[in-house]
């Protein structure tokens, strides 16, 4: 689970310029580690992930200064046990993964489960987006629950945008960046690829 | 939550409610009650096809429509009337079985019509939810936010200093959102669109007026803050209701307009009445 | 930026032997650095404030090993925006009040609006205490996510007192006297009164 995590060594790769913060002065220094801390905050303090773009609107800073900020704080915390992470929707904080089992074991009722309902509901959305609510019954065979709807809206997985243009005009559903987010995707392209038919009918 | 638990749970002694269960045989008999809850494990009649189909060991395009269909019936029989809840969906396939089953019983037409095969058509869906169904898998096997990595939690600074500015909250706020959870088809909940006067905040608010109040009329049913926008959204969330059988319409009584008082606000009521008789609706809880 | 900073002082007055960390071996220090990490870890994941008790039973440590661990993590905590908050339920950690303001600007919205999550959730502890976490998925029928517990807890609002005798003796929920206050009532009587909710569920 832990050492495959790329996006990690993707910021890390991002955030090498961190000798270029060697040529500041105190006084430079001194600034950034304070913008620094102001990014720290707004991260634990948002109930979402934040972009480049709003960090440089909140705090008004250059493309720059958020670059050398953001290397600062990833330093600071690397000391610590969080880590910095790039979402497709912005940057978060999150446990570092080596202390996964730990909290895993203490506090089992954090450990989100997923009913295998819940997990086909959600696949067929993210696969064959936009799907109806119909759509989803007609693959998966089952009146659809409310629960499990109501769920996957809670988590802000999937939205509805948009009607189909059939009787009763049902709303469409689509997945959300938080869905990305959640699953550790940048792209709905690096969904897991699904398996071939010729798979398929040779069931195992 | 797969099918092979039902052995696994062949050395255990266990009580399903009422039915004591030693130990299950392989031959699937299991007891009615203890059915309702061995077919809870299946994502769904298709699931439980697909299953079958594992079980006879053949490729899924092989099919054999008609000894699956009968194991398909012998398993759902076992299911007793408490439990038609869960068996709707497994009903519902069972007579399409039973159709494809006649139509393959019956002499082949002589001229081929423009139907589809139905069975070809249930190997389609079949191969379609198979589909999903490893594809969730995979989608399970993916690094997950809450159960493999963790957001971090902290709490913001002191109560005091943050509460400085913190409004105060009505108790009506903890109602109206339980009347919102069992009111609000959840779906549309959710649908972003900005409302001045959300259409679901009205809906409960009235529920919980209505509810305890017994009868209101649409006036005082009203949150005059809200203005003009607050009487249409307050006037469809009535209709919607009204739609929903939770409030009934009395009387459009006459006159008893002017009885409510008539401060302020009342012009901008009076100009939507559409006419001078200036009626009063009034609602009473159904429920 | 700090100096008003009583509980922080309250800590470091009581953790005084931080001198006392001097002379140990560089062995025992990597040790303690690791216990520091690990309560960081359980602090960052727990719903509920921790107690001293908690975290020694979780982490199997001394008392001495749990105080001297938690002076290194104010130390570390120190460099950033975080500090160890020690309330009458417990440790947890939070954001240092000289950022009240700058998250009041960015975010006005958090303190005031109470998302429809956590009313039903609060709802749901309020008229049916004392609760577990099950018997609040129960009722709301999905998952209750960890964040929502968190602000409740921190707010102030609910506690957890006692075990349900059940498997895995699960937390029991309350509200407090606090919550009464934030929604101007002085008696748990005052609730408005629940209404027929099995009426409208078997409505169609």
């Amino acid at each position: 689970m832990t050492d495959t995590y790329n996006s990690k060594q993707r910021h890390e790769k991002q955030a090498s310029p961190s000798a270029a913060l060697l040529s500041l002065t105190d006084g430079q220094l001194q600034h950034l580690e304070n913008i620094s801390k102001h990014i720290e905050v707004l991260l634990h303090a948002s109930e979402a992930p934040l972009t480049a773009q709003a960090l440089k609107k909140h705090l008004s800073l250059s493309t720059k200064e958020l670059q050398q900020a953001l290397t600062l704080l990833q330093q600071r915390l690397d000391a610590g046990v969080l880590h910095l992470h790039e979402t497709a929707s912005g940057y978060r904080l999150q446990i570092a993964d080596d202390y996964s089992r730990l909290i895993q074991r203490i506090f089992p009722q954090r450990q989100e489960r997923l009913s295998q309902a819940l997990l086909e509901t959600l696949s067929v959305i993210a696969y064959k987006q936009p799907v109806t609510r119909g759509d989803i019954e007609q693959v998966r065979g089952v009146t659809l629950s409310s629960n499990i709807l109501r769920q996957l809206f809670d988590k802000g997985w999937i939205i509805e945008k948009g009607y189909k243009d059939t009787l009763g005009r049902p709303a469409l559903l689509h997945t959300t960046p938080q869905f990305l987010d959640a699953f550790g995707l940048s792209h709905l392209d690096e969904l897991p690829p699904l398996p071939n038919m010729d798979a398929i009918r040779a069931l195992p | 939550m797969k099918p092979v638990s039902v052995d696994s749970a062949h050395d255990m002694s266990l009580r399903i409610y009422q039915t004591p269960v030693h130990h299950l045989p392989d031959d699937l008999y299991v007891p009615p009650q203890a059915f309702a809850i061995w077919l809870e494990q299946f994502a769904g009649p298709l699931d439980f096809l697909l299953y079958l189909v594992k079980k006879n060991n053949v490729d899924l395009t092989q099919m054999p429509i008609l000894p699956i269909t009968e194991q398909y019936l012998a398993y759902i029989s076992e299911l007793d009337t408490e439990h038609f809840e869960l068996a709707g969906d497994y009903l519902l396939m069972a007579s399409t079985l039973i159709a494809i089953k006649t139509e393959l019983l019956l002499p082949a037409p002589e001229t081929p019509t423009d139907e589809r095969d139905p069975k070809a058509e249930l190997i389609e869906r079949l191969e379609a939810y198979a589909q999903i169904k490893v594809v969730s898998q995979r989608l399970d096997d993916l690094v997950r936010l809450e159960r493999d990595v963790f957001l971090a939690m902290v709490s913001m600074p002191s109560q005091d200093i943050m509460n400085a500015e913190l409004p105060n909250y009505s108790a009506n706020l903890l109602i109206d959102s339980l009347f919102k959870m069992q009111l609000q088809p959840d779906y549309q909940m959710h649908t972003i669109k900005i409302d001045a006067v959300p259409l679901a905040d009205r809906i409960a608010n009235i529920s919980r007026q209505l509810s305890t109040q017994g009868t209101r009329s649409f006036y005082e049913l009203l949150d005059k803050a809200q203005g003009k926008i607050g009487v249409v959204v307050s006037f469809v969330a009535v209709l919607e209701l009204i739609k929903r059988q939770l409030v009934g319409v009395i009387s459009l009584e006459a006159d008893r307009y002017t009885d409510v008082d008539s401060s302020d606000n009342t012009n901008e009521i009076g100009a939507l009445s559409s006419d001078n008789e200036a009626s009063t609706l009034t609602l009473q809880w159904l429920a």
